[in-house]
Parts: structure tokens; sequence; C-alpha cells
């Protein structure tokens, strides 16, 4: 059949995959439509909730520098060695090549 | 011995380039140190093609004795050939460089990090 | 007729293009437009039409101002003395990439550069750069390898550091081109290592002599360390979000492309050059680790970056680690036909087919940068937000892009990746979970970005992209949903040859020798 | 701008420096040297030419936009010649012994040198030459002048 990959363990076919994919969200959409249709999302009910402050429309935006701040806060001992790396010197740049250079030599020279 | 003198040269130098390339802060330095290895290499290649008791091989002095084979030669060639243009356009850089930060110092020379 | 010629013709129209286009800007600039673009597009029907000759007919071999196209050996010459291109599957499967890449790159070009100055110098250095990958791809001589790596250098360079109003350029081009410059001064040294001791350059009669000493593996360190630079690899990467996020957005595509020619020259050399002799369990490892280093830091410094060309350079040399460890794995059980034939392969295949979808959706991602850029003339992160509400075709554009980057099904990222995680898991299992952790982080990475550019109220203005732009996008986004759908396909035609051609390196010694 | 004695000796060595480059470009396929070394030398001139007279003098004798022409016509010619032998080969020396243009063939032994041998290679030789003064002219020209006007700001 067209379209089905071999894995290596497995078989993988994305036209079966978005076949499925289709018949979910006719299912979804099923649910869906037989709920109730009374619920009017106006006034208060619809706007989001922001701990209750009054917030301008820009402000809403969440910048990206605060996405993902306490994944980098946990990992605070990983990312400040890393970032200490990578100094932007271009010396340093140079002393890691060397320093690869140094290792693979010695390791494809099996000593 | 002595006829391996040349090789040893190119080591040096190559050792010499690498530890410009990594300890000297200005920017015409590191252009010196690539050029160094450069040197290295291409001393190198030409001690490669050298041969003992033979003659340059231009073909209309062909005279009894044995010719250097040229390949070796028209690879320094090229090599030096390329060398020249990467130097002109790392010098070019370091030129723009200078203009827009007002120092040729590497480790100022850091806007692009993390 | 034309039919014989055609590697020498591929490399040398757009190298005769590239002296042609600052004559032809002197009449004018859209004749000059098109007439580049008209180049790589003729380039790119060339390369199509090599790519059935070299399926069907298997290695296509050509000799430089021999007396006839195939003549490796004249008779009484055991060696060939010529510069010999030799087009093998591996080679034209990149030369597709490059060749795709550089002519959807032209088409962006023309509205992307369209308020630059110099865009004759732009275009020539563009041209000479297809030129050299095409060299690289082709050649069957080490040192001329070497010669085209070098022209390479110098043209991404120049590019890199285009924008000469900005100190930053100038900085990335610098920094750019020492790393290169010394990677290939080691690999040129590393020639002259082979050289000294077989008295040859060209890579099948090295491959036929070649016996494994000490100097040997000095130059096999020599060349891998230098071309793995090239490639990207952690922790030679420093140069990369430099260099990715400085040059202008067609370029870094193209850039991409010339770093996956690195790595198919040591993809080259590992299993072409030293395949017999190598110890193939210890370099298959050091690749191995290459890959997953540069997987793992690559991403999670993606992570943290503000700037948006920058975090998608990082993701670059991410991906960049799944093509070594598929690869690497293949050649790490290149010795052990068993487990070759039930994993090796598979991985290589995978690997492999990563690099055409890597070319592909990251290709289309720096365009989707390189459009925000261009309309918002902003490159934070933090000053961008709301772009979806006027950019529209740009917004579904960077959702295809990548949601195949990420892996989700059911685009070409997540075929490939597939192949790659069940046939790593036989190899090593731990090396299979972290690199399915690193595409979680991908995704996670991607969200950020889209999240933070696209999404949220509109808090600047911008104006629309152009119809070219959106055109060469367009054109990629179909090539990728393509690739998603019919993986088979893709990997049955090309793939799979390119991968058999690694393994089989007697072939590659057998097309220029004879039988031998 | 130098002093007087500089470009006086400038004055005398320039046309020398020019036709020593020629000569070596010319005979590119008979003795040591070639495209790239003659256009080297060219160049020099051109640079003691800066030297001694200052970038603001010489930019209105030699034109950048001039030497780019010149440049491209340079690799026009080179890749040109190649793809003339593209009825054979690419790269493929039609010319040598054809006795035409660079036809002779070549005489073995001690011999003082036959300019007229060698095919298409005097010819690239040529091409070569024309493109390394030029290119490397105007990278003498514009380092000049981005270095001077760093110095203005």
């Amino acid at each position: 059949m067209i379209g089905t990959l071999e894995t290596g363990h497995g078989l993988w076919s994305a036209l079966y995959w978005l076949l499925s994919l289709a018949v979910l969200f006719l299912i979804a959409y099923f649910i869906y439509s037989s709920g109730g249709k009374t619920v009017k999302a106006s006034g208060d009910k619809g706007k989001p909730f922001l701990s209750g402050n009054e917030m301008s429309k820009e402000e809403t935006h969440v910048k990206s520098s605060n996405i993902y701040w306490g994944f980098t806060e946990a990992l605070k001992s990983y990312y400040t060695p890393l970032k200490g790396e990578h100094t932007g010197d271009v010396n340093d740049y140079v002393s890691w090549f060397v320093v690869v250079l140094a290792v693979v030599l010695i390791l494809a020279g099996g000593l | 011995m002595i006829g391996n003198l040349p090789f040893v040269a190119c080591v040096v130098l190559i050792i010499l380039g690498l530890y410009t390339l990594i300890f000297k802060r200005n920017l015409i330095k590191i252009v010196i140190g690539l050029n160094l290895v450069q040197c290295g290499v291409n001393l190198f290649l030409i001690t490669l093609g050298y041969k003992s008791d033979s003659v340059a091989p231009i073909y209309t002095m062909a005279g009894k004795e044995e010719m250097v084979l040229p390949t070796p030669q028209a690879l320094t060639l090229t090599s030096i050939v390329i060398g020249l243009a990467t130097t002109a356009l790392i010098l070019s850089f370091a030129i723009l460089i200078y203009k827009h930060y007002k120092t040729a110092d590497a480790s100022k020379i850091r806007r692009l990090r993390g | 007729m034309i039919n014989e010629h055609l590697p020498a013709l591929i490399i040398g129209i757009p190298l005769l293009a590239a002296f042609a286009t600052p004559l032809i800007s002197k009449i004018n600039d859209k004749l000059r437009n098109i007439f580049v673009i008209g180049v790589l597009g003729a380039t790119l029907c060339l390369v199509v039409s090599l790519a059935f000759n070299v399926f069907d007919n298997g290695i296509f071999v050509y000799v430089m101002g021999a007396k006839s196209t195939g003549l490796s050996l004249p008779s009484g010459y055991r060696m060939p003395i010529r510069i010999i291109l030799e087009v093998d599957g591996m080679s034209i499967f990149m030369a597709i990439i490059s060749s795709v890449v550089a002519f959807f790159g032209a088409i962006y070009s023309w509205a992307f550069m369209h308020k630059e100055t110099g865009k004759d110098k732009y275009y020539t250095l563009l041209l000479i750069l297809t030129a050299g990958m095409f060299g690289m791809e082709f050649t069957g001589d080490m040192f001329n390898f070497f010669v085209f790596l070098e022209i390479t250098s110098i043209a991404a360079c120049s590019l890199v550091g285009f924008k000469i109003r900005r100190g930053e350029s100038s900085e990335a081009a610098f920094k750019t081109m020492v790393l290169y410059t010394l990677g290939a001064l080691f690999v040129l040294f590393a020639v002259g290592i082979l050289y000294g001791q077989y008295d040859a350059l060209n890579i099948a009669t090295l491959a036929s002599r070649i016996q494994y000493t000490a100097m040997d593996k000095v130059a096999l360190g020599l060349l891998v360390a230098g071309l793995a630079m090239k490639a990207g690899a952690v922790p030679m990467h420093m140069w990369v979000p430099d260099a990715y996020a400085e040059a202008p957005a067609p370029i870094t595509m193209i850039l991409v492309a010339n770093s996956q020619a690195s790595l198919y020259g040591i993809f080259r050399v590992c299993f072409t050059l030293y395949g017999l002799t190598i110890s193939t369990h210890t370099v298959g490892w050091i690749i191995i680790i290459l890959g997953i280093l540069s997987m793992f830091i690559g991403v999670t410094m993606a992570l943290i970056q503000k700037k948006i060309k920058r975090l998608m350079a990082y993701h670059a040399i991410s991906q960049t680690g799944y093509m070594l460890l598929g690869v690497g794995v293949g050649l790490a059980v290149l010795s052990d036909a068993n487990a070759l034939n039930s994993y090796g392969l598979k991985a290589m295949e995978g690997g492999i087919f990563h690099i055409i979808n890597h070319a592909m959706y990251k290709g289309l991602l720096f365009l989707t940068a390189g459009a925000v850029i261009y309309t918002t003339g902003k490159r934070n992160l933090n000053e961008l937000g709301g772009l979806a509400h006027k950019m529209k075709f740009t917004t579904i554009f960077f959702i295809i892009g990548a949601a195949a980057i990420a892996g989700l099904p059911p685009f070409n990222g997540f075929a490939s990746k597939l192949i790659i995680y069940e046939s790593v898991y036989k190899f090593n299992p731990m090396l299979s979970i972290i690199a399915m952790l690193v595409s979680i982080l991908t995704l996670a990475s991607f969200v950020k970005v889209f999240q933070s550019a696209f999404l949220g109220p509109e808090i600047i203005k911008i104006k629309k992209e152009p119809k070219t732009m959106i055109f060469a996008m367009l054109c990629l986004s179909v090539i990728i949903i393509a690739f998603g759908l019919f993986p088979d396909i893709v990997v049955d035609k090309i793939v799979a040859p390119a991968a058999n051609a690694l393994v089989n390196s007697m072939q590659y010694i057998a097309a220029i020798l004879g039988g031998a | 701008m130098m002093s007087k004695i500089v470009r006086t000796i400038t004055n005398i060595l320039y046309s020398s420096i020019l036709i020593f480059g020629f000569y070596i470009i010319m005979h590119g396929h008979l003795t040591p040297g070639g495209g790239f070394q003659g256009g080297a030398v060219v160049a020099s001139g051109i640079a003691l030419v800066l030297i001694a007279y200052g970038y603001d003098t010489i930019k209105d004798w030699i034109k950048k936009s001039n030497l780019s022409i010149l440049e491209s016509i340079g690799g026009l010619a080179f890749i040109g010649v190649a793809f003339l032998g593209i009825g054979t080969t690419f790269f493929y020396n039609f010319l040598a012994n054809s006795g035409t243009l660079f036809g002779n063939p070549t005489v073995i032994g001690i011999n003082p040198g036959d300019l007229n041998t060698a095919g298409v290679l005097p010819l690239m030789s040529w091409a070569v030459g024309l493109k390394v003064l030029a290119g490397l002219g105007s990278i003498v020209l514009l380092m000049a002048y981005g270095i001077k006007k760093g110095d203005e700001k």
C-alpha cells in the first residue's frame, strides 16, 4: 500500500493516521453538538480571569523570556555553566576546536 | 634525522599558530596565527615532494637528472592562493569590526554570545 | 550528448553564471534576478536528470579533460591522474538538497534583498556557494574536496557578513571564518598525510590502498574533527548561532545545506575512504557521542534563547545530532553483517532521510523568521507579538515547519525520527530515549516561539510579506507535506540508494579502478 | 602621499613591475609562475602606486568598477575556455597539438622553449592573470578606502 513506511520495528502510514484522526474528530464533534446550546459567553463570563487585576490588552501578552521561567530556574545548576561556556570569544571557539581535535585524535588513534 | 627537520619545523609552526589563535587577543594577531598554521601545512606539503639530487620539473631544462614530482608543489600553490583569499577576507572583516566596535580586542568583541 | 556531461555542467553552469552576474547587473536588476533564478532552476533540472541516470545506471564517473568522459584509467596507467567527478547515490542525494535549497533561496531573495545595495555581489556569492556545494558532493578527489570546501567557506562567510552596516554581522563572519579556515587547514594537513603515504589523491585509489597505519589514524582524526566543526557538532558549534542568526534569511537556509555538505564529507571519509580498514566501532561511537552532545546541548540552549533566528540556529545544531546519531549507529555496526542488516542500515536510512527533511523544514523555518524580521524589523522575541493577525500565510507555514521539526505526525520529521528511534533502540535503548527527550524539548521551544511571536494581541505595526517570499515558503511547505504523507516513496527511491552507496564502498572503488 | 623620493622611484619602477608581471603570466606554461603569480606581481605594482600617491590621488586613475568588470571577464574566460572543450570533456585541451593557436607540438629535450605550445593553458593563464590582478588590485584599493573612511569618523 502506498504511503506505508517500514521503520525497522513496525510500520508507519500517515494516511491511516489522518483517517483515524478524522474519525476521532467526527466522534468529538458528535459529542460537542449533542451538548446544551443555552450557555452564552457574553459579559464578564467570557473574559479571561487575571487574578482580579485590570490590565490593558497589550499587557496580557506573555513575553518570551517569561515562558519556561520555572524550567530554567529549576535547572539553574545546569544552565549557569553552560551559558558561561558560550562566551562569544573567538579564542574560546578555537580552544574548543583544539580540545575536540585532541580527544578525537586520542580516541581514533586507539591510545 | 636532518632530513626530518622540515617536518619538525612544520609541526612547530602549527603549534605556534594554534598558540597565537588561543592566547592572543588582537584581531590582527589572530589572523597572523591562522597564517602561521597555514605556513606549517604548506611547508608540510612542499616537504613531501622534496627529493634530494633532483631538478625542478621544468620541461625545457630536462637533463639527465631526475625531476621532482610537481603535484605537491601544485597543491601548495593552490593552498597559497586560497590562503591569500581567506586572509584578505578576514582582514576586511577585521577592519569592519574595528570601525563598528572601536577596538581590536577579541575579548571585547562579544555582542553575540549565550 | 548532454547526458554524458551532467556532473561537469552542474558545477560549471553556476560558476559561469556567477562571473556573468556582475556584468548582467550593469544592464538591469530585474534581468539579473531572472537570470540567477533561471540558472538555478536549470541546475535543479540537470540535477534531477542526473539523479534518474544514477539511480538507473549506478555510479556516474566523469573525468575532467580526458579524451572521453568515462576514461578514468588510460591504457598503461594503474591509477587515475586526472580530477575525477564520481557521483553515487549519496552524492546525488546531497546535490538534490543543495539545488532545491539554492533555487528557493534565490526566489526568496528577490523581495527579501530588495532594499539592499551590492546585490550583484550577493548573487555572485550565492551562485559560487551553490557551485562549491555541488563540487564538494560530486568530487572523487581529496584535494579537490578541500578546494571546494574553501570555496564554500569563503562564499559563505562573505554572505554572513553581507550587511556591513551591522557590527554583529562582521563579528559573526570573522569568528566563522577563523574556524572555517582552521578546520579546512587541518583537512588539508590530513590530505597531505594521505598523499605522502599512498601517492594518490583520488578517493577510490586511496581507499583501495589504505592500510590504517598510525599516520592514517591521525589523518582520520583531523578529517573528522575539521569536518564535524563545519557541520556544527557540539562543542565546536559556537559559530553556528552567530553565523546563522546574522546571515540574511535565504543565506541561512543555504548555510544549513552547506553544513550538511560537510556532514556528507564525514560520511564519505568514514565509509568510503577508510571503510575497508577502519575500526568502525570506535569511530562510530565518536560520531554517536558528538551526535548525542549536539542534540542535547543544542536543544537546551535553544530553550533559553531570546532572538528568533538564534533559537532556530541552536535547533539546527540539535537536528544535526540526529543525523550523526543515525549514521553513526550504522558505522558502529558496519563490520557486523547481522546487526547491519537487522537495524544498522535502517538507522542510516533514518539519519540520511533526516538530512533532507531537516534541510526542508529548517529552511522553511528560517524563511518564516526572515519574513518576521522583514515585516517587523525586530529580531528579539520579547518585542514581538500578535503577528498571526496580519501575517496569516507566514503563521501557517511556521506551524507546518514547527510541527515537522518537533516530529509531530503526519509531517516528514516524524517519519525520519521514528526510523531513528526504532532502529537505534535495538542498538542502545539509552540513545533512543535521549533522542525522544530532545524531540519533546524541541516542541516545547517552538511552542514558546509560536506563543510569543504569533499569538497574543497586536502590539507592533507590521507590513505585509511580499509574494515571492510567500511563494518560496509555500513550495517548501508542499514538499514537507508530500514527504510526510508518502515517506515510503522518498525512502525507497532516494534514501535507500544513498545508504547503500555508503555501505558498499567496493562499488565506489570499482567504478574507478575496474573490478579490483 | 609619500615623499618625492618614493614617488620618483615609483615612477621608474612601476612600468617594469607591470611588464615583469605580464611576462610571468605569458610564460606560465614554460617557466615557473603563471596566471596567479603574474597577476599578484601586477597587483603589487598597483599597491606600490597606491602607497606612493595615496588613495585620494589614485582613485581617479584606477576605477573600481572597471576592475570589477575585468575580474568578471577573467572568470568568464577561464570557465568559458573549459566549456569550449565540452565537445570532448569539460576542461579538455582542444588546442594542444592542433597546429593552430598555441598548437605546436612540444619539443622534448633541452631547448629554449616555444611560446606557441600547450594549447589552452596560456589562455587560462591569461584569464587567471586578469582575474587575479583585478581582484587583488580591488582588494588593495577597497582596504585603503575602508581604512580611510574609518579615520574620518
